[in-house]
């Protein structure tokens, strides 16, 4: 069987065939992180043939990684690589003809803006709910689909939003802020992500090589410990006034009062960020879990590990044991999703 | 009967995946008061709810027989 | 959060935690194959701390295995390395703490019953019928359960197989031989094979630790790209004169009698395999897949690439153009699954 | 009606993922043969069959509503 190309299975299937693979070849992806939904996604996209990938990603590799991020190996946590360089080295060593480009950065809707509009695709493989309402309003502003998906523990969603035709994130979700489950919290097997990537990374291909009509309308929800899986019917919740897909939208998120800024406290190890005004009862509950929580009515702190977290009623919260935004982000997302 | 799923963290608060309850009949508003009050859920009212498999509106009517979802957002990745 | 473990995410899933973490570690799999599916499912098993892991396989990494075999690179191609050790080295370099032991090597009854007597699970990542009769009889046989898994173009389908309890591969099928569509006749793509795993290393999971109330029960079929799901339930399938898992089994892949064989024709540049009678009718059908077909009543015989393949009625199958028992019989299987 | 799922090469025999079938009240077997007949398939013989979601047998009764799955023999891996 000499001479065949490396694609020659994925070509053999029908719906796809060489044409399909031409234009997988021609297209070119955001991976809006590139933790363990990303890694995953990446190296099924790069293996499948896509022309050009682009992954964003703050972070680096650590030791509590490995149990489900594929790509990163013991030597990338040594070296505290960063995940997007780690990540580009092991894809390109797995296919030299699709081209990488790493982006260590905190994505933002300044820093994500330009990669929306030369995209033709993004993938959510983020693990925060600010983020993904940013990719939203990005992607319906610009018109690029984009696949939300999120797991824990055993369980996981995922659904493609196509602007103009599909409900939006803020559809579903209606309310804000979210306060998510994280993995930092309940835990999460890898066999959980991998069911989010692979439903994503199929409807990636579909999206990719224009084959509209097998798009899976459906929000998929599944939970693979209690063996549920569900495909559910969400056309219901699309809403005409919808602020990000609606007839008249205002993408809030990419207002600049709505933003998450942080800024470096001098001289005091502190950064602060200004985010969602999440109720203080809430927070007092969520926070127990990952360590002692105090708190009065002005305040609710917890510390964890070397970090003291300090969330205030109007939205700031102190990191303090910090210098770094990227560490203050990271925890500050861990603990409230 | 109402057959309920759960989902994520809402399966440690209840202790279970799956709930039955014999309710027919009943707002989806309804229900969700209801688990609320039996289980103290934090997340129920940031849930999405899907009933045989269709999202549902708070107004909508649980009949008994029907198969409820209740998804608490899920932030991982 | 200096001081957490690799698992700590997987711990902190209640289902699993510390108790089930220790499990993991003392057990050991079987992996039958380490293609598509056998390469993704052991990089999940290692990177989720199950502590020895077998590889079995004859095969060497080729160009078209990238597409959608996980672990192996284009260095792996280049050098022609053996799966079972490209996807060794792959392993250990993601987590030290697992043992992994590749074997480069036919599976037949007479390589696998020492393995089959030693683990507490085997994982079915074959590409034919004939090697996962042979381990449905191996382990009904020896009492391991194992997790039949198969996938071709965007389809597949999944069933863990507990001796004693669940229905059998025999009892499902019923009929022999079986003629199963291959991934070299329709293709295959990535998400298939993932979709597959995923179920396979969830189930792995639940068996390891002795999760036995969560073990899925029905048969798992899918096909990502037209959206169907379906979770079967097989019960009806057990037959109790079942041949494997019956009151009376016989274990006829196990007699001398039924085993495929082969033998190099010395001096012919050909290989002789004795394998499954199909009817001529039928393999002529097939066998127009992969090129022109001469037929006459005696035989039927195609050319594919280098090699012609000569099937006669009794079962004989002849391929010209090799000394290497193993390269006729990849061939055999690409060709009758 | 009873809605027919194909699996694996069963799709490219018929060139669709799916048929709708004006029947009712035929077995298994009969439901069969008659796909043979109209699709030419090769392996129906060798081919599961699950109705609603449960392992069906030669004699069982299809009814109208039905959903039928035709599951070939798939082997890659």
């Amino acid at each position: 069987m000499s001479g065949m190309n490396r694609y020659h299975r994925q070509t053999l299937f029908a719906p796809i065939g060489q044409e399909g693979q031409a234009k997988l070849a021609s297209k070119h992806v955001l991976m809006v992180g590139c933790g363990a939904l990303g890694s995953s996604a990446a190296e099924m996209l790069t293996r499948a043939g896509v022309g050009e990938l682009t992954l964003l990603d703050r972070d680096y590799v650590e030791l509590t990684n490995l149990q489900r991020q594929h790509l990163f190996t013991e030597a990338d946590v040594e070296n505290k690589t960063p995940k997007a360089v780690a990540a580009a080295s092991k894809l390109t060593a797995i296919n030299s003809e699709t081209k990488i480009n790493p982006v260590v950065i905190d994505a933002t809707a300044d820093t994500m803006v330009n990669y929306v509009k030369q995209v033709d695709l993004i993938i959510d493989a983020t693990d925060n709910f600010d983020t993904r309402f940013i990719i939203n309003d990005l992607a319906n502003k610009h018109q690029v689909p984009w696949i939300f998906g999120a797991c824990v523990g055993s369980s996981g969603m995922t659904f493609s939003i196509i602007p103009g035709q599909t409900p939006c994130l803020d559809c579903l979700l209606k309310v804000t802020p979210v306060f998510g489950a994280t993995c930092d919290a309940v835990g999460v097997i890898g066999p959980a992500v991998q069911m989010v990537v692979t439903h994503q990374t199929t409807e990636a291909i579909k999206i990719l090589i224009e084959a509209d009509q097998k798009i899976r309308t459906q929000l998929i929800l599944f939970d693979l410990w209690h063996n549920h899986y569900q495909q559910i019917d969400v056309s219901r919740s699309k809403q005409e006034n919808c602020k990000s897909c609606g007839n008249t939208p205002t993408y809030p998120t990419l207002s600049y009062n709505n933003r998450t800024k942080s800024e470096v406290l001098c001289g005091r190890e502190t950064v602060q960020i200004r985010g969602q005004q999440y109720p203080l009862e809430s927070l007092h509950t969520k926070l127990s879990r990952f360590g002692e929580v105090k708190a009065n009515p002005f305040l609710v702190s917890v510390v964890i590990d070397t970090k003291r977290l300090v969330f205030f009623h109007d939205g700031r919260v102190f990191v303090h044991g910090t210098n770094s935004i990227e560490d203050a982000k990271k925890i500050y997302y861990q603990v409230v999703g | 009967m109402i057959e309920i799923l759960l989902f994520a963290q809402l399966q440690e608060e209840a202790g279970t995946d799956n709930i039955t309850m014999d309710l027919s009949n009943v707002t989806v508003k309804k229900l969700k008061e209801q688990l609320q009050n039996t289980y103290g859920f934090q997340q129920i009212k940031e849930s999405m709810i899907a009933v045989n498999e269709s999202y549902a509106l708070d107004d909508d009517i649980i009949k008994a027989g029907d198969t409820v979802a209740i998804i608490p957002p899920v932030s991982g990745g």
